[in-house]
């Protein structure tokens, strides 16, 4: 038995992947921004080596890919050195989006649970709601969206709540079939034991299947939030794309500034990173309070 | 007060009780319950329906922001070759090829990664950050690097579905209870055949789970990366290009096509996951409880 | 003259499975009257659990009826009229061992403190004070089936259904916590069901004997064992009624049994 | 003050300069006026949006204001600070392309979303079909920017002549590379960024005296931002919360759109109006519109501004 | 003389848990040699399935050392020399009955035509044909364990390690199988560690009983029962060498126990 490290646990083997990620990410940038080069070598009329390409293919303007160190630059320059204040900082704009992912999230989370409990309890619900879940999940939603916010908007609804709504609509869904599962899944024999205490449902529910849920739950909080998160972006777009990462994704493709495309990008992944782990960290918090074996 | 709408409102009220009523039914006959098990869902449906053509009709609410049932029923039966087009382009070669590479993808990721707790710890918190890469960015990216056609709505759809199958994947392979992985130690099993005689099988209540949310997940993804370019065709072109010329009864056609496809990839995978697992507990229910 | 706690009449009972029907009791009448032991005994397999579980309303019956005080399996496992010991353990693993007695006792109602000195007298009870708490999985075999009996005692029921409660116990506790449940049911008069496949224990601790044979699962005798009183010191398995008596169930066991040797 | 909301028909740049320098500038609150400023966005209709209730004036392009007239969205246009196109399409020279009779067999990139009209009602009047082949163009719907004609995806793009063209040039292409087609040069124009209402606003004269002054003021802001066009690209900047826009872009922006709005007073011209339903109505087989809109313009707010 | 084929010196093993650690195994010191039938018995939770795991390579010891043919456990799990049965069945609830009896036979790497033959035999040996097609949850407790038996028989070690393997059967497939196994046994002369409760197996059975006692677990006494010969019908257990061998096993039981009465 050894006890956890940081710098074997984490450190390395991330170290050593998004290393790894990051040098094929160089050979892709030379792979992908050497034919514009040659390209415009042509059009002048000039040979050009490849010694002469290399350079050139990391330090385009609009890259077809951005190496690695134009993005980190730009995400530098727009984290660090803006004020949080600025609506050029990319910490701003991450804060819109994480509100409206945190808040979406946590509805989409209580839905999901509470549509969870609904089928598992009722026979009813089970059969009749079911379907149309899975039918409302396969409404594409950024289709619908523009009218949601219209609709939310004639409703006097604006703000961080429209937003937070689509990130609900995309967040539920995981959870709802996560949970379904997670609370079918105890034993028969648990759940046979309960029959003999004559426990409620709502007994049976919060001290045998609710727990038995729980690495289900975890699991289906993991991709939900990741979920939530492209939800709230994509939300930004129909509600006037006016600021967050979404807009600067949109903006940045719209002007084709791929820099800005990238670190917008790595901004959510990065965020999304936070929030995976964060679910995770709590999950294996509970894991422990609740004495799973450990493997 | 107000005709169509009060009329819808008592259809529902109506349906909702018929569905409770069904719903107690304990029939002996199996073909009986397997009847109820479709009337209820399909009743359901035909409420909501009834509700939402009573609303728009009783509130006279413009068509373009939302149609009568009716109206797009009419669309649909009108439209049916663009709506074939748009369906193949979309579902038939962007959707099924992503779902397919994208679940393959994580899932074969999770398997390799299973083999080395370093990469497991380093693979892991990266294939989140893949997951979160927000769709609106990486579509345009991917029109970039694939092309107009379906192969760059393919490749969203991989980025998408990816993720959720790592992740479950992961969870399910750790799901084997430790006297069973005791069990196969005794055996001197071989990594390969305790993962796929024993883990594997616990993990598939996880990897069915995956499935199902990317089934749905992958639609959408193909729906919304069309927004980004593409060629003339596709569901996502129509949607967004029908909104623009405020037919929004082709939109809802559309999305009617995309709810149809979509339920009854669900419904299949769930089919394919009472086969697989129906050992599990969750299908083990007694005939009392 | 007792009244009739359990009344089970021409109870039939087929499962359905993939490969065909399984025949598991076939018309079992018993009647078990108030305040006595009886104990079910009969090759692996024939219906023993089944039928436990068909009067603990966990399996309906596909024929006949059972009544329970006059009520119907439901009526009574909603009164909570029994404590149920299951053959396996059943210990929920994110409980530690107090918390696992406690579920019964939190279902229930009881306060905490109620709770917490049933806990006490029935851990100690099974020998397992000092394990309080440890998770089911930290516990050896026999400890985790303890546990359970603990479980099962600590409702107080007036009446226990125990389904091989003692199987992976030793000698020595095994008599020690026969001894105790002995002691139990002199005192508080529970009517009592208990599967064993010990003949010994069937004896020691029954007023009546259940032998039952297999495939389909009928009764093949019903053996008095009042002659033995109900004072019963460990000693009584020497006298020469008690060997007569486990003569007798042995003998029915190898009747009901397919082996011939 | 009166409030109006106003739904722009995309993000926030020079495109509406006009409306955010007479926000800036006190000209709306120097006319009773409360101005909200929506910016619109990739999916933002904003007939379905002035159908919602979620605004009182729109600024959309008038194909698209006049095919959703057919579709029951009642709008009127009730001024048009754009007086002429800037829509163009962009090809590359090396693909050979010279004159709008070498597009066949070429693929295009178009806008959708209700842009897509001017171009249809071209290549309708070209007699070239839209579904590809020999004969036909291969269609594609570009995205946001012009990356198709870089990526030599498409061989030609719709731009801009204040956005997108520029974007093409900031990408390395230079102009020489590049052979344009400016619908303003091919006799197919239509009337761009124009102030839309629904008719049932127009009963009110309320809110006919509130549009006259909105108009106005907005007018105002136009002639401002032409005069000082370094000064609203300041302004677009400040009032973009994406923090996207570069300087040296709207600046640029705000030179070509004032080419534009030149000679605009807010009154619609019949003439243009006139060429621009021929233009639409000629659709060939599938016109945009297929009767004659009436009532679909009004001169009422534009004359109760000069009233004023 | 036979060659020791287990050999554990001195060993320890202490389970850390979240309240405090428990010490499991004390100073065990043990040989078993080839062909030897070794019984463990002692009191529940005296570390009886600790030992077993150890010497199976399921548990790390924290101090001492094993060595299994002169291999160490490792070596000796990895080249498949036992067989084990759990405490528990253990059975796979999506395999059925035949399957998972299969499971071993098919990480052996056996065709399928050994494996029916093998599946076959060991089923009928077990009693449970008929039953082949079934899930392990359609099987009754006793059921289960007697499958659990035949997976590991199937395997054909050299060396079995079993866990309380009869546990929950009744006397007469008790009887029958205690036979068997040590039919098997003289046939094939395999090694056996075997765990059980039952004092009358343990001497049936054995040519070695190793009497536990404990917290923390120890050897208290290892008891000779070679005496008793090779032959051993049923009705050797009424002898007077059986009962002085069971009183020796029963007496040292007590000593180790907690129990004073
Ligand atoms: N859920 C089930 N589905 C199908 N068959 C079942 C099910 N439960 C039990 N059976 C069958 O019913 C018969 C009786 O089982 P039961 O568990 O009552 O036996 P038992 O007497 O308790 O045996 P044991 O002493 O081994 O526990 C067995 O043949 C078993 O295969
Ligand atoms: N994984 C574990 N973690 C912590 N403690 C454990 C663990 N496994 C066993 N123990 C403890 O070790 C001791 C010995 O357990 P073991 O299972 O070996 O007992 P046993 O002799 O097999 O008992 P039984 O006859 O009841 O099966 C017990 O006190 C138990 O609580
Ligand atoms: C998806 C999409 N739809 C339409 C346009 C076109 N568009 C809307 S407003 C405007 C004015 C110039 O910027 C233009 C060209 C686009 N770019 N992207
Ligand atoms: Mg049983
Ligand atoms: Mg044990």
């Amino acid at each position: 038995m050894t006890s956890p490290s940081l710098l074997r646990d984490k450190i390395l083997p991330i170290g050593t992947v998004v290393l790894a990620i990051i040098a094929i990410w160089y050979l892709a940038a030379v792979y992908l921004n050497a034919p514009f080069e040659r390209d415009q070598a042509e059009r002048a009329g000039t040979e050009i080596s490849f010694s002469e390409i290399l350079p050139r293919t990391m330090a385009q303007e609009r890259p077809v890919l951005p190496a690695p160190h134009q993005v980190f630059t730009e995400l530098w320059e727009t984290t660090v050195e803006k004020k949080i204040t600025s609506k050029r900082s990319l910490i701003y704009h991450s804060w819109i989006t994480l509100s409206s992912t945190l808040l979406g999230f946590a509805m989409g989370t209580v839905l999901g649970v509470a549509l969870a409990v609904g089928i598992v309890h009722f026979q009813t619900l089970d059969r009749s709601l079911m379907p149309w879940i899975i039918t409302s999940q396969t409404i594409p939603i950024l289709a619908i969206a523009p009218m949601i916010i219209v609709v939310l908007n004639a409703v006097g609804i604006s703000g961080l709540l429209p937003k937070a709504t689509i990130s609900m609509y995309l967040s539920f869904f995981p959870i709802a079939v996560g949970m379904t599962k997670g609370l079918r899944s105890p034993e028969v024999m648990h759940l046979d034991l309960m029959r003999t205490y004559s426990a409620s449902a709502s007994q049976t529910f919060w001290k045998l299947r609710l727990p038995a849920a729980v690495p289900f739950l975890v699991t289906s909080m993991k991709v939900a939030i990741s979920i939530a998160l492209v939800g709230a972006i994509v939300g930004e777009l129909p509600t006037g794309a006016v600021a967050g990462l979404g807009a600067r994704l949109l903006a940045g493709s719209y002007y084709g500034q791929t820099v800005q495309i990238w670190s917008a990008l790595l901004m959510a992944a990065a965020l999304a990173g936070i929030l995976v782990s964060l679910v995770d960290i709590i999950g294996a918090r509970v894991n422990r309070r609740m004495g799973v074996k450990p493997a | 007060m107000n005709g169509p709408f009060l009329t819808a409102i008592l259809f529902w009220l109506a349906a909702w009780a018929v569905n409770v009523w069904l719903a107690r039914l304990k029939p002996k006959n199996p073909s009986v319950t397997r009847l109820i098990n479709v009337i209820i869902p399909v009743l359901f449906g035909a409420a909501l329906i009834a509700l939402w053509e009573g609303v728009t009709r009783g509130f006279n609410v413009p068509s373009v922001l939302l149609p009568a049932p009716s109206m797009i029923w009419g669309r649909i039966l009108s439209s049916a070759h663009i709506l074939w087009a748009d369906f193949q382009q979309t579902y038939l070669k962007a959707v099924i090829a992503g779902y397919v590479m994208g679940c393959g993808i994580g899932f074969i990721t999770a398997i390799l990664v299973d083999r080395s707790p370093f990469l497991r710890k380093g693979v892991i918190p990266v294939g989140n950050l893949v997951a979160a890469l927000p769709i609106v960015g990486v579509a345009p990216i991917m029109v970039m690097w694939f092309g107009f056609d379906w192969q760059s709505k393919a490749a969203v759809v991989v980025v998408m579905t990816f993720f959720p199958m790592l992740v479950n994947t992961v969870a399910g392979l750790a799901a084997t209870g430790s006297m069973e992985r005791d069990l196969m130690r005794t055996y001197a099993a071989t990594r390969w055949q305790t993962l796929f005689k024993l883990r594997l099988p616990a993990a598939m209540p996880f990897i069915f789970n995956a499935l199902k949310i990317n089934s749905t997940l992958a639609l959408i993804g193909a729906i919304v990366a069309e927004f980004f370019g593409t060629p003339i065709v596709g569901m996502g072109f129509r949607i967004s290009t029908e909104v623009g010329r405020m037919n929004v009864d082709m939109v809802w056609a559309t999305i009617f096509v995309a709810a149809l496809a979509g339920s009854l990839s669900y419904g299949l995978i769930a089919l394919a996951e009472r086969a697989v697992t129906f050992w599990h507990p969750s299908y083990r229910r007694r005939a009392g409880a | 003259m007792p009244e009739t706690v359990i009344s089970a009449q021409n109870l039939d009972l087929t499962f359905e499975t993939n490969d065909g029907p399984v025949h598991a009791l076939k018309d079992i009448t018993l009647d078990i009257a108030e305040g006595e032991f009886v104990s079910l005994i009969g090759p692996s397999g024939c219906g023993k659990t089944t039928l436990l579980r068909v009067i603990a309303d966990l399996e309906q019956p596909t024929g006949g009826t059972v009544s329970i005080n006059g009520m119907t399996p439901e009526q009574a496992r909603m009164a909570r009229a029994y404590g149920y010991v299951f053959q396996q353990a059943a210990l929920l693993p994110w409980r530690t061992i107090e918390d696992n007695i406690a579920l019964p006792l939190e279902v229930m109602g009881l306060d905490s403190a109620a709770r917490a000195s049933r806990i006490k007298s029935n851990l100690e009870l099974v020998n397992l004070a000092g394990f309080e708490k440890k998770f089911p999985w930290q516990l050896s075999g026999g400890m985790q089936q303890r546990a359970s009996i603990a479980r099962a005692l600590a409702v107080e029921p007036d009446m226990l259904l125990m389904d091989e409660p003692f199987g992976a116990l030793d000698e020595i506790v095994r008599d020690h916590l026969n001894e105790q449940l002995l002691k139990l049911w002199a005192k508080t008069k529970k009517t009592v069901v208990f599967v064993t496949h010990s003949i010994p224990e069937a004896v020691f601790l029954s007023t009546k004997i259940v032998v039952m044979s297999p495939r389909p699962g009928r009764i093949y005798d019903v053996i008095d064992c009042s002659a033995l009183g109900t004072e019963r010191p460990l000693d009584i398995r020497e006298t020469p009624e008690f060997l007569h008596i486990a003569h007798q169930v042995r003998e029915g066991l190898k009747a009901g049994h397919s082996y011939d040797d | 003050a009166d409030k109006l909301t106003l739904q722009l028909k995309w993000v926030t740049q020079a495109q509406f300069a006009g409306y955010y320098v007479a926000k800036d500038k006190g000209m709306y609150e120097a006319a009773g006026l409360d101005i909200e400023i929506k910016p619109g966005g990739p999916d933002i209709a904003p007939p379905q949006v002035i159908a919602g209730g979620g605004a009182d004036v729109i600024v959309d392009w008038m194909p698209s204001a006049l095919a959703s007239r057919e579709k029951g969205v009642a709008l009127v246009n009730i001024a048009q600070p754009f007086k002429s196109s800037g829509m163009m399409l962009t090809c590359r020279k090396e693909t050979g392309i010279a004159s709008p009779a070498d597009f066949k067999g070429k693929t295009l990139g178009v806008w959708f979303f209700g842009n897509e009209y001017p171009f249809l009602s071209w290549m309708s009047q070209l007699g070239i079909p839209t579904e590809g082949g020999a004969d036909g163009v291969e269609v594609l719907k570009q995205g946001f920017n012009v990356d198709p004609l870089i990526q030599k995806q498409a061989d030609c793009v719709s731009t801009m002549t204040y956005n997108e063209y520029w974007q093409v040039i900031d990408a390395g292409l230079s102009a020489d590379d590049l052979v344009t087609f400016k619908y303003e040069d091919e006799g197919v124009a239509t009337l761009e960024d124009g102030l839309y209402v629904l008719e049932s606003s127009l009963e009110d004269p309320e809110m006919v005296d509130k549009l006259a002054r909105f108009v106005k003021a907005s007018m105002e802001g136009w002639k401002w931002a032409e005069e000082n066009p370094d000064e609203a690209a300041e302004i677009v900047l400040e009032n973009d919360a994406s923090g996207a826009q570069t300087e040296k872009h709207q600046k640029r922006m705000m030179g070509e759109i004032a080419k534009l709005t030149a000679g605009s007073d807010g009154t619609l011209d019949e003439a243009d109006y006139q060429r621009t339903v021929d233009t639409l109505m000629k659709g060939g087989s599938d016109p945009v519109i297929t009767k004659v809109p009436e009532g679909a313009w009004t001169s009422a707010v534009t004359d109760k501004m000069k009233a004023m």
